[in-house]
């Protein structure tokens, strides 16, 4: 009961906060919302029983990547941009097509939803202390990913250093 | 500012000062930052002006000379000093030698509490915060000598025009031999303390280079004239007083950047010591005052005189119409001078630099504002 | 009656719980509080000066002085600033300060000094201490100032280059305890009998250096390097909320010190735990307040201010009493983990002050230069050795390694 | 302000200077105003009352070499207390800055200070005094360019990058306009003030009063 | 970079020597401090204080002439004496006026005296609530700096 | 203790999603488009791990390792195209990034 409760707060607050994100002026407050949402769908995570996955999600899109990205707010100015015109030219269109693909999610849940309730659910304590599962799993089950992902992000911290940098002089 | 940002595509302006608390007094700076870096300076000074050069000629010479040491208020002794000297020499009054090394030792005690002070906190900017506590308890010693000498501590106004107002106390020959052997223990713990360390040494080396050339282009005079090299000091090229009588060392350095600078001042201080030792054994009894009448009437010339202050060459051009007053009092203020070097010496450099080199450079804006 | 009440607590732990958080809350505003003033004290005597002396004898009343001050001084918000941010900010600082100690275990679990044991508590404390740079950042934005600004740009690039660092001199200790949880490394620290210091001594070094950076001090302090940004990120912030921001900053030091304790330094256990001959070092705690007591007196009857005199004396017999309840046998055995852990936090603490005292500031680009090319590469290096020393101990890894090359 | 002493007081005896070192309070001689009140501003140089040296003529190979040079620029070379000096015309005063800092003109490689000093009554009233310093000769030299009120001096900053805040700094004392500086305004007064005041005939309490009528509304603070 | 050098860099050496010398400097003996209103610093015999206008010490009288040389040789102008002629032509002091907060204590104005009537004394304290306060007449300079003297 | 309903948590995602591309599809701000993407990618994240408690296995959390890894990749390379091109534009708008438009 707890937990049910415990996720429909958690659920609202992910939501509320996510529709802040798209539509605050001011980009540092959508990205303190957007906290608001990770640290909501984090909570989900833990009563999903995936307490490794929640601290990865604080430490790195919390500790890491909203930081980054609120250090890059700062850094290019937004005075300029927060009083001009918020939404693109095509934002009218944009938004027909997404509530198209909303209605289409939606009616396909609704008729799908049947299907989720699956044949073998996991008992409740199947997960618990998985951080040593996810640990073997990473480095033996998926090595060869997790290479690859490491040399994904090493690709992408020499370009973003490359693009960042100054003209040489 | 509004359309202010980080990157080169505009430039951030920001004010440091005139309360800030590593200008030094209020000094006020306005950098041109692309990030941290600095793209350029200017300085904006005045706040401290009083006009000493006007109140010069409302004054009698004998009057002036307090207001003289209000201009480097760390170094009253010196400012006094050279201002007696250009006036003496105007009147072409020769020192009695007691009165010389009196002079002598107290300017090199004065030399020694300037460089300290500056010690300590040009320390505290680059962030060590212990050294400025440990200068001033040394700086006390000699301000305590000054206080038995001439009875203050920073506005000394120790001498007189022809000489001394006051002859030296009991014991002042073993205060300052106490000093001296006091003092260069003291020293090499600031050397223990900063000198080979990695971060004092990565805040100062290659921070505000001045080539020799570009020194002397800048017109940059003392400590800072000889961190780049060059060996000029104004004690023994032109010597005054009695310094061609003593024995020292000019100590320079190579690279001309904010440590060498620091070693500079820190070998000044142990030279100024060795001077001090041979002064006071030069001491001998006699008079203390040069043949200068009750009125100083000097007669109708113009003199320039320029000493070695702890900061720079300080010049006094001393303009007489032969009356009591003087027509016209130029003060050549050192830290005028080199502080014009600031532009050029932290083009390119960080923030935290330019906190460095405004304390490398030593200035005084009493002196800088006059 | 006692027992009732125990066995209440240990059904509703949730009660137990925030009895816990409450106590480790007043004990660490306290520790606070007279941190500041032991910092002053000993900065003071470090530079031949004596540091506070007015309120109370030897200013030992001096940070409940200072705390009215701040309380009772006017809360500016800047023209210009972002009032719910610039208001938030400080509490957020505060608040990642203080979760944090949910699970540093300050005394043996099972005498219950330890809130919460998790099993991820070092990630817990990874990801709740990499929150305290919003605070920071967010207060130096909202601001509206372009020192604050620079302060937080600064300290937000020194807190993500640092925060690496410190985690990847962590994951050596991860590899010797093979847990996440901080009680265990503790035990695995007591079955081993060595202190990690001893065996991740490069890790140690990483650990505290980064710890240093992360907590702003000297000789990294640049978010706040006060000749160049005045006060850099809290330029702006006056009265409680900058209040907040010193509570912070100092709440991070016992912080960072209790992490490096646990992780390094053995967390509640004795020097020589498990050396039996040394264990009269039981009664260390009796000398220490008996210690105290003795020096309070004589301070006290130098003091000739005869309120102060008073005062000492009561602090005096305060020790003594003190002194005396620690001699009997069950309290000693009770307070022994506690002790030790305290006495080792003190050491760290008193070590953030020797360098406040001694060393000059990083630079900005040095202090990145450090980050990212030394302290992160022999981090790295360090858990390879690590890795590669532990795979070869295990005897079965070692044969399988042993088959696979030379098969 | 200005402290013109009004009486004369009886005249003290004038004996020599004390010597004693144990007599501080006679030591010094007493800060006595002259025998008659100061000589006018203005009038330059007045008869020394007592005789005194006088500056000498100056002759130098380096003044020979000069005035080859730069014939009719160089005049009145003086030398007083071992310091030569000379009056530079205005119009050549770049060239002979240059020619000093080459290295056949002595390498006055220092500019160590440049000001001026106001003489109301004459035709041009201001010196503006240039002391110059060469390392390889140690020995320093002193430059007169004597000019009107209004007139334009040429600009040494090209020569001595010295020159530019001491340039500035006579600019803002003396209204002494510069040809070619690179940024002559205020340096040490705030942009709006009025006057210049290293002036002769400034007066000090002008400022003062202008604050006072617009602010206090009284007519003087003083 | 020697060997030497290496070692010592990497040992942190550098660094140790700067914390040996902080940590050493925490005996009480190195404390400098004067607690200032607790214990009073000893100040020069010449040291130039708050001035004093000093009496005759058998008759009472004062010392002063009425010469006006203080007042000459004052750079401030801040000194102002005012006289009366006795019977017998002789000036005879009245008022005397010193106003303390623009004195610069250069000494000039003791130099000048010729009675040791003015004197600049050894006392420090001469701070007031007012502008006013700094001003000390004829009264007050005779009887000379009375120091408020601070206690607990 | 009843596990939560899939279909919660598909439901969840559901919205995240379609919040995250109303977001990517009106917004103009660059900055704002790439935290867009983040719920997007948090939306995935939700799915992966409420079927990887249904299944009892850990395979979906490591799948959403991999997205959080990605979506650090994501956020320096967008960054640092984000200052290079407001280096070049001084500008942060999506519409005024047209020099490929023709």
């Amino acid at each position: 009961m707890v937990a049910e409760v415990t996720f429909f707060i958690l659920s609202a607050l992910a939501l509320g906060s996510a529709v802040m994100v798209i539509t605050r002026r001011n980009p540092v407050h959508s990205a303190l919302w957007l906290i608001v949402t990770l640290f909501s769908v984090g909570g989900v995570f833990l009563i999903l029983r995936a307490p490794f996955l929640f601290a990865v999600q604080i430490i790195l899109y919390v500790g890491g990547i909203m930081v980054l990205i609120i250090f890059v707010i700062m850094l290019v100015s937004v005075d300029v941009s927060g009083r001009q015109q918020q939404f693109s030219r095509q934002w009218l269109v944009g938004l027909t097509t997404v509530l198209i693909l909303a209605a289409e999610l939606g009616y396909a849940l609704y008729r799908g939803s049947k299907g989720f309730l699956l044949a073998r659910s996991a008992p409740a304590a199947a997960l618990e202390n998985n951080t040593q599962a996810i640990g073997t799993a990473l480095y033996q089950n998926y090595m060869l990913p997790v290479e690859i992902a490491s040399i994904l992000l090493l690709v992408a911290m020499v370009g973003a250093v490359l693009m960042a940098k100054r003209k040489m002089e | 500012m509004p359309e202010a940002t980080y990157l080169d595509a505009n430039e951030l302006v920001i004010n440091m000062g005139p309360q800030h608390p590593a200008t030094h007094g209020v000094l006020r700076v306005k950098l041109r930052l692309d990030g941290e870096r600095v793209l350029g300076t200017e300085c904006i000074i005045g706040y401290l002006h009083r006009g000493v050069e006007k109140i010069a000629e409302n004054r009698t010479y004998v009057q002036f000379a307090p207001y003289v040491d209000r201009m480097d208020y760390v170094a009253a002794v010196t400012n006094g000093m050279g201002y007696c000297e250009a006036v003496e020499k105007l009147m072409g009054v020769e020192l009695p030698p007691r009165a010389q090394y009196t002079r002598m030792i107290l300017a090199e005690l004065q030399r020694i509490a300037s460089h300290l002070l500056w010690l300590g906190t040009h320390a505290l900017d680059i962030g060590a915060m212990t050294p400025v506590f440990y200068t001033f308890r040394e700086r006390e010693e000699i301000l305590k000598i000054f206080e038995n000498y001439c009875g203050a501590r920073l506005t000394t106004h120790a001498f007189r025009i022809g000489g001394l107002q006051y002859d030296l106390y009991d014991g002042f020959e073993k205060d300052a031999t106490k000093f001296c052997d006091y003092l260069l223990p003291k020293i090499d713990e600031y050397e223990e303390l900063l000198s080979t360390n990695r971060i004092w040494m990565n805040r100062t080396k290659k921070v505000g280079v001045l080539s020799g050339k570009d020194a002397i282009a800048l017109g940059v005079t003392g400590p800072v004239l000889r961190g780049s090299g060059v060996k000029w000091d104004i004690r023994k090229v032109q010597p005054y007083e009695a310094y061609d009588k003593v024995e020292f060392e000019i100590p320079t350095g190579q690279n001309g950047d904010t440590y060498d600078r620091y070693i500079v001042r820190i070998q000044e201080m142990r030279q100024s010591v060795r001077i001090i030792r041979q002064s006071v054994e030069r001491l001998a009894p006699g008079p203390i005052f040069g043949k200068v009448g009750k009125v100083i009437k000097p007669p109708a010339a113009e003199v320039y005189h320029s000493i070695e202050a702890p900061k720079g060459e300080l010049g006094y051009f001393v303009v007489s119409d032969g009356s009591t007053h003087p027509y016209r009092v130029r003060v050549r203020p050192p830290s005028f001078v080199n502080l014009e070097a600031l532009d050029i010496m932290s083009r390119g450099h960080l923030v935290a630099d330019i906190v460095a080199i405004i304390g490398t450079l030593d200035i005084v804006l009493g002196e800088v504002d006059r | 009656m006692l027992q009732n009440v125990l066995q209440f607590l240990n059904d509703h732990y949730l009660i137990l719980a925030t009895i816990k958080i409450l106590i480790v809350f007043a004990v660490l505003l306290g520790i606070v509080a007279y941190l500041v003033l032991m910092e002053r004290k000993v900065l003071a005597f470090m530079q031949a000066r004596l540091g506070p002396m007015r309120v109370g004898p030897w200013g030992l009343l001096q940070p409940i002085a200072d705390g009215l001050k701040l309380l009772l001084k006017e809360d500016i918000v800047p023209a210009g600033a972002d009032k719910f941010i610039f208001l938030l900010a400080p509490v957020i600082s505060i608040i990642a300060a203080f979760t944090v100690f949910a699970v540093i275990p300050f005394g043996p679990p099972d005498k219950g000094f330890v809130i919460s044991d998790i099993n991820i508590g070092l990630l817990f404390i990874l990801a709740v201490s990499s929150l305290g740079i919003y605070g920071i950042i967010l207060g130096g934005w909202s601001s509206n100032s372009h020192y604050p600004l620079l302060g937080a740009l600064r300290s937000s690039a020194q807190l993500v280059s640092y925060e690496v660092a410190a985690g990847l001199a962590v994951i050596g200790v991860l590899l010797c305890a093979n847990s996440l949880s901080m009680v265990e490394i503790v035990k695995n620290q007591q079955a081993a009998g060595i202190w990690n210091v001893f065996r991740q001594p490069v890790a140690f070094i990483i650990y505290l250096i980064a710890a240093v950076a992360e907590t702003n001090r000297n000789p990294f302090d640049l978010p706040e390097a006060e000749s160049e940004l005045t006060a850099g990120f809290h330029t702006e912030y006056s009265g409680f909320r900058f209040a907040l921001y010193f509570m912070a900053e100092y709440t991070a030091m016992v912080l960072v010190s209790a992490i490096a304790v646990t992780l390094f330094w053995g967390g509640w256990l004795r020097p020589f735990a498990s050396v039996h001959w040394l264990n009269f070092l039981d009664y260390t705690p009796v000398v220490v307040f008996l210690g105290a007591g003795v020096v309070v007196i004589l301070g006290s009857i130098k003091n000739p201010v005869p309120g102060e005199k008073l005062f000492l004396f009561a602090v005096a017999g305060l020790c003594f009493f003190l002194a005396v309840v620690v001699a009997i046998p069950p309290v000693n055995a009770w307070i022994q983990g506690v002790f030790w852990f305290v006495a080792k936090v003190m050491v760290f603490l008193y070590a953030f002050i020797w360098y406040r005292g001694t060393f000059p500031r990083y630079r900005y680009d040095q202090l990145m230069n450090v980050g990212w090319r030394v302290m992160i590469p022999v981090g790295l290096a360090n858990i390879i050795v690590t890795a590669v020393v532990i795979y070869w101990w295990s005897k079965p890894h070692a044969a399988a390694a042993a088959t696979l090359l030379f098969r | 302000m200005a402290d013109e002493p009004k009486a004369p007081p009886s005249g003290g005896p004038s004996e020599p200077p004390a010597k004693s070192p144990e007599a501080p309070e006679g030591a010094a001689p007493p800060a006595k105003p002259a025998g008659k009140p100061p000589a006018p501003a203005g009038k330059p140089p007045a008869p020394a009352p007592k005789p005194a040296v006088k500056p000498e003529p100056w002759s130098s190979p380096l003044l020979d070499e000069l005035q080859k040079r730069f014939p009719e620029a160089i005049s009145d070379p003086l030398i007083f207390r071992k310091q030569p000096s000379i009056v530079v015309a205005k119009e050549s005063l770049l060239g002979v800055c240059e020619f000093l800092k080459s290295d056949r003109g002595g390498s006055y490689t220092l500019l160590t200070d440049e000001t001026a000093v106001d003489y109301p009554k004459r035709e041009k009233r201001f010196d503006v005094i240039y002391h110059l310093y060469s390392f390889q000769r140690n020995d320093r030299l002193r430059l007169k360019v004597l000019v009107g009120e209004g007139e334009k001096v040429p600009s040494v900053v090209g020569v001595w990058l010295t020159a530019d805040w001491l340039e500035r700094e006579v600019f803002d004392m003396f209204g002494v306009q510069y040809e070619g500086h690179p940024n002559l305004k205020r340096i040490l007064l705030p942009d709006d003030w009025t006057g210049h005041p290293l002036r002769k005939d400034y007066d000090i309490l002008r400022q003062d009063d202008a604050w006072v009528q617009a602010n206090l509304n009284i007519k003087s603070g003083q | 970079m020697g060997l030497k050098e290496l070692l010592r860099r990497i040992f942190l050496l550098d660094l140790v020597q700067g914390l040996r010398l902080t940590f050493s400097y925490q005996r009480p003996s190195a404390t400098y401090t004067e607690q200032y209103p607790r214990e009073r610093p000893p100040v020069a015999e010449r040291y130039r204080g708050a001035p004093r206008l000093n009496n005759n010490p058998e008759t009472g009288e004062t010392l002063c002439i009425a010469c006006n040389l203080c007042s000459l040789a004052c750079p401030e102008n801040l000194i102002v004496v005012g006289w009366e002629r006795t019977e017998d032509r002789r000036k005879k002091l009245t008022t005397f006026t010193y106003d303390v907060s623009r004195c610069m204590f250069c000494g000039l104005c003791e130099d000048a005296c010729p009675v040791d009537a003015l004197e600049l004394t050894q006392d420090f304290e001469i701070a007031n609530y007012t502008r006013e306060g700094m001003i000390w007449d004829r009264d007050l300079l005779e009887a000379g700096p009375q120091p408020v003297r601070y206690s607990r | 203790m009843m596990p939560i309903p899939p279909t919660w948590c598909v439901y969840l995602g559901t919205g995240l999603f379609t919040i995250g591309v109303i977001g990517v599809l009106t917004r103009r701000n660059v900055i704002i488009i790439l935290m867009s993407i983040e719920l997007i990618l948090n939306a995935v994240n939700i799915n992966l791990v409420a079927f990887s408690r249904y299944f009892g296995e850990v395979d979906g959390q490591i799948f959403a390792i991999f997205v959080i890894t990605d979506a650090a990749a994501e956020a320096a390379v967008g960054l640092g195209l984000l200052i290079a091109l407001f280096r070049n534009k001084e500008t942060v708008n999506a519409d005024e990034i047209d020099l490929l438009k023709w």
